[in-house]
């Protein structure tokens, strides 16, 4: 099965990559645009059928294999 | 003297000693206000402060004409003549990169990039000295990525090209690493210099570059910490650098400054606001009256406290008339970036902190920043715990030694990490990370600046004295070699706790080697940096005083490289003996070399007289194809190092080496040249060139096509060798 | 001749100043075309897009430059016929607008690379060729993090036929199709490639194969 | 209100990245896991609360603002 992993940067830290896409967008004419963040998506295929165990085989991923930066990102796992 | 509870607590807190505490209240005559504090937990650290070096600073006090007394400026200047001139500062960020390594390498990169175009330079040279634990050691394979990352993507992003350094790798680094940055800025004719002195009575006080959020709240006095086991588990608002931010910060700066809009100017550094206020002030010898509700911020709920201590990054402070805030601020609005009032200078010497029209607190600036803390840490003196009279040769097989070295990597250049460094953005490089010096061609003159980084951690494990005398003169060798007469030093001291003592001798011992080498060769020593406390859980690093060295040579034209380029040439060795050991050989059975030193060679009067042996060549109409000097490993390592594009050597025509193993004894200092003219005519010059200085000049092979001949007992399979050199460490994980 | 040219600049650009220098070495006039700006396309003879990391390079290498007011100029500039190069970041925003077909992504090996690269030129009837022949081998430095260019299948097919593959590399060093290193429009006025022939002028710097582009 | 916009490569593509973060993954054991793509997502504040209006602008943002690129990228809007 599929799992989507959204990882986002953590609301204290500084985004780079968001504020200058905001700041673009904004220049383009955008101007209902108030906020704009990026982070990244990871879609994750597992041969199992089994959605918990699969959740929790990618949360594993997460934080013991390093998917993720625990300093930098929060993440949120997306059953598709 | 029995202190409450709950001020042992704020103490710990703001990592301040009763002693300091003591202090701080009978400068203020009174008990610090909340907001005072932060203000001097953060500029009383070890990192602002330097409290347990700067007795010992002193000692590079040594000038020359070319080198302006520049009174505590961001970067040390050097005035290369013809209108030209350069500042250059070295800079460690050895904690926030082992945190994050990616973040912490790229905020160093920017960090000293602005200590540099502060003072109205313009970037034009990147390098830095990296020590990296065992590659197998926890997260050391992640951290070596991290950093190398860091480094490239900030610096490419930037337009710097990064040109040179150099990466150690050893255990006593594994659970702390060193990243240190530096970088060169150059000034020509038509560039006006910027200083961070503040003043002019009603000057307006004004904060450009990126918003302030809650980044490295408390940074500072992280630094001066040591690591302990919960680092790894707290979420720290770790610093993120925004490169793009940082090139528009140097385009407004230059410009501005250019414009001639700019009474002072002053990077937010460690401690941010805080510092970079209290210094231009104290500085200046004024007063300033600043709004903290001012501020640009990415959060609106921070506090009096955050802002003062937040480290974002990508923000200056400048100091300009009223009469030019206008056209300043159309400046960065021009490249996109907030430039707004917080103050004014004020004649009163006091640093008046507003929250609205609440005053925070009225303080000296003097009081935290000149009247600092200073310690005289106990030390002894340097006693040379492994010199002999006389040297064994350790006993070992070379074919061994070099499967081995190549096994751990030791032999391999880092390619993988300086082939993601853009090394030509700027149009300027004429060597870059092939070879052991960088140049840049200057560009109103087209003469050629070189640089270089030193200090071999081996050496230093050896002898602090020594490793720290090489640290300078190593460097500065290279640089002869290749025609460059060394101007000036600048330093980033890495190590352990100062409180011990015998890091402090070894600090001491460090600094006094360092002064004396660079007045020896008279290229003072023009800035620099500590970092003390590279100590996680009471193990200390090797103490590594790492160097940058700028040169100068006069056009950048037919420099000669560092590896073999044509086969059946002359190998030639120039060699003066002045200390002996076996760091290279001893380092695979772990153990510390002990050293043979014959103090009666004049070492500076040897790099002094390499620097003119290229244009003395050219003279005697003599072509020489490659010159390197020897590394550790001697001639064995060097001559391996040099085999490059399908060019090895044979060593076995020298007979006068009984002993094999002597290929591989660490000899400093000799150098390697490479030509392709008569045999007898080449060591007759040289010999006449280098007579008196008691050194030997002698051939020791030739160069071979794809072939590595130690001696006729000794060849290494050359396929098999240009594999594994040129191998990336890809195979490791990198 | 001396020409007109008009380097275009914007937030983040960093090879500006290094093709100015390389453009006016050669007894030409620079401008530089700032990003917000739209300009008068008959005042210039040539446009170059230099390297560097415009807008941060985020979102995708190119993208945010490509919808800026100066690239409205740029593209009637080219609908005239008129020559434009487009170097390593400035390749990326000439095809992020859509001037060059394909796009450019990440190096295979995901690191930054640095190097130099042997190059094979294809094609000489560019605006961009000089007093070079066709398979001729040049050397010219790389130093670029998304250089792997991709197109369609049916986009490549058209690229050979139509003899738009203007550069490719010896030794592929990012993974780019057909080893792509360069390519030019239909039309060969508008010219994108990786390489920088700005870094690559006097002997000192290693090559002087820059010499066959301007 | 605030949408995320999830921007895949396309299938066609080879994902270096993702093979990447694969092989990485099956090599610190996670020995489930058949195939990885990654991605970026961007979260958009837009300072309207109709949900409508705001996707319409999200699109346009994507199709003439540059936002993704047809030839290389996938995009799905979701509505948070
Ligand atoms: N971290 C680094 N960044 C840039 N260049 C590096 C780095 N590490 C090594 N190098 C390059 O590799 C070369 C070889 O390193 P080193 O072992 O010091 O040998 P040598 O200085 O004798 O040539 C250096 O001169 C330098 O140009
Ligand atoms: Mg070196």
């Amino acid at each position: 099965m599929k799992l989507g992993v959204k990882i986002m940067p953590r609301e204290v830290i500084l985004d780079t990559q968001g504020r200058a896409v905001e700041a673009s967008m904004k220049s383009n004419g955008f101007n209902t645009l108030s906020e704009c963040r990026v982070g990244k998506y990871i879609e994750l295929t597992l041969s199992t059928e089994d959605s918990a165990a699969a959740k929790t085989e990618v949360e594993k991923m997460l934080k013991e294999g390093g998917l993720y930066n625990p300093l930098i990102e929060n993440f949120e796992i997306q059953l598709t | 003297m029995i202190l409450d509870e709950q001020l042992k607590s704020k103490l710990k807190t703001y990592r301040l000693s009763e002693e300091e505490y003591e202090l701080m209240k009978s400068l203020l005559g009174r008990d610090p206000k909340p907001v005072e504090w932060p203000l001097f937990s953060a500029l009383w650290s070890e990192h602002c402060s330097y409290k347990s070096s700067k007795v010992h600073l002193r000692k590079f006090s040594y000038r020359n004409e070319r080198t302006p007394d520049m009174d505590g400026e961001n970067a040390g200047v050097v005035d290369l003549g013809y209108g030209e001139k350069i500042a250059f500062k070295m800079e460690s960020h050895n904690h926030p990169s082992f945190i994050e390594p990616v973040q912490g390498s790229a905020t160093g990169v920017g960090g000293i990039l602005r200590d540099i175009f502060t003072m109205g330079a313009r970037p034009i040279m990147s390098a830095n000295y990296l020590c990296f634990g065992e590659v197998n050691a926890p997260q050391m394979k992640y951290l070596m990525n991290g950093v190398a990352k860091g480094i490239s993507s900030y610096g490419n992003c930037v337009g710097v090209p990064t040109v040179t350094g150099q990466t150690n790798i050893n255990a006593r680094y594994n659970k702390n690493i060193l990243v240190n940055a530096l970088n060169v800025g150059y000034f020509g004719p038509d560039m006006k210099m910027a200083l961070s002195k503040a003043k002019g009575e009603k000057n307006l006080v004004v904060y450009v570059g990126a918003k302030t959020g809650r980044d490295g709240v408390h940074g500072a006095s992280m630094a001066s910490e040591s690591f302990d086991e919960d680092s790894e588990s707290k979420r720290p608002n770790v610093q993120i650098g925004d490169p793009f931010f940082e090139k528009l910060l140097i385009e407004a700066c230059l410009e501005v400054l250019k414009k001639d809009l700019v009474v002072a100017m002053q990077d937010m550094g460690a401690a941010g606001l805080t510092s970079s206020s209290f210094e231009m002030a104290s500085k200046g010898q004024v007063g300033f009256v600043i709004d903290l509700k001012k501020v640009p911020l990415r959060d609106s709920t921070m506090t009096a406290e955050d802002i003062l201590l937040s480290e974002s990054q990508e923000r200056m402070l400048l100091i300009c008339e009223p009469k030019n805030l206008e056209k300043l601020q159309n400046e960065f609005k021009k490249w996109s970036l907030d430039a707004v009032v917080l103050g004014e200078v004020q004649k009163d010497r006091k640093v008046k902190l507003m929250w609205g029209v609440e005053i925070l607190t009225e303080i000296d600036p003097d009081l935290i920043v000149e009247k600092a803390p200073q310690y005289k840490r106990p030390y002894s003196k340097w006693a040379y715990p492994n010199r002999v009279d006389s040297l064994t040769s350790p006993k070992f097989e070379i074919s061994k030694l070099v499967d081995s070295k190549l096994q751990s990597f030791k032999l391999n250049q880092h390619h993988w990490i300086h082939n993601q460094y853009d090394q030509r953005v700027g149009a300027r490089t004429a060597m870059a990370c092939e070879s052991s010096v960088a140049f840049a061609r200057l560009d109103h003159s087209g003469r050629g600046l070189s640089l270089a980084v030193g200090c071999r951690p081996e050496v230093m494990l050896m002898d602090a004295e020594i490793g720290a005398l090489d640290a300078v003169y190593y460097p500065a060798f290279q640089m002869a070699i290749k025609g460059a007469e060394t101007l000036a030093v600048t330093d980033c001291l890495n190590f352990g706790n100062p409180q011990k003592n015998e890091i402090m001798s070894e600090f001491v011992a460090s600094v006094e080697a360092i002064a004396d080498a660079a007045k020896k060769l008279d290229a003072p020593v023009i800035s620099g940096n500590v970092s003390f406390y590279n100590e996680t859980l009471g193990e200390n690093i090797i103490s590594t005083p790492a160097t940058g060295l700028v040169g100068l040579r006069e056009t950048v034209e037919n420099l000669v490289p560092d590896s073999f380029s044509n086969a059946f040439e002359n190998i030639i060795l120039v060699q003066m003996n002045w200390v002996e050991s076996w760091n290279y050989v001893e380092q695979t059975n772990n153990r510390i070399s002990k050293f043979k030193q014959n103090a009666n060679l004049n070492v500076p009067a040897f790099i002094k007289k390499c620097v003119g042996l290229e244009g003395w060549l050219k003279q005697k109409d003599k072509k020489i194809s490659a010159i390197k000097a020897v590394g550790l490993g001697g001639i064995g390592a060097t001559c391996l190092k040099m085999s490059q594009n399908n060019i090895g050597f044979d060593l076995s025509y020298d007979l006068s080496l009984e002993d094999e193993a002597n290929m591989f004894k660490d000899v400093f200092y000799s150098f390697i040249v490479v030509t392709g003219e008569k045999t007898d005519e080449m060591l007759k010059l040289l010999k006449s060139y280098f007579s008196d200085l008691g050194v030997d000049v002698k051939k020791i092979g030739e160069t071979k096509n794809e072939e590595i001949i130690f001696s006729q007992n000794t060849k290494i399979d050359f396929k098999k060798f240009q594999k594994q050199f040129s191998k990336d460490l890809e195979a490791a994980g990198l | 001749m001396s020409l007109k040219v008009g380097v275009a600049r914007f937030l983040g650009t960093n090879c500006d100043e290094d093709v100015t220098k390389w453009v006016t070495s050669k007894s030409h006039k620079a401008d530089y075309l700032w990003f917000e700006n739209q300009f008068n396309v008959s005042d210039y003879d040539m446009v170059i897009v230099p390297g560097g990391f415009s807008h941060g390079d985020y979102l995708r290498c190119g993208a945010l430059a490509a919808q800026t007011p100066v690239m409205k100029s740029i593209k009637e500039f080219a609908s005239k016929g008129k020559p434009i190069l487009g170097i390593c970041n400035g390749f990326q925003i000439l095809c992020e607008a859509g001037l060059l077909p394909g796009a450019l992504l990440r190096n295979q090996g995901l690191k930054f690379k640095d190097e130099w690269a042997l190059l094979k030129v294809n094609q000489t009837k560019t605006a961009f060729s000089k007093d070079v022949e066709k398979n001729q081998i040049i050397k010219l430095p790389i130093a670029h993090g998304e250089g792997n260019y991709y197109a369609e299948a049916t986009t490549l097919k058209k690229l050979q036929e139509n003899e738009q593959i203007w550069l490719t590399y010896e030794n592929n060093p990012n993974g780019s199709l057909l080893n792509i290193a360069g390519i030019t429009n239909e039309q060969k006025n508008i010219c994108g490639l990786m390489p920088h022939p700005e870094r690559a002028l006097f002997e000192w710097m290693g090559s002087q194969d820059g010499m066959y582009f301007l």
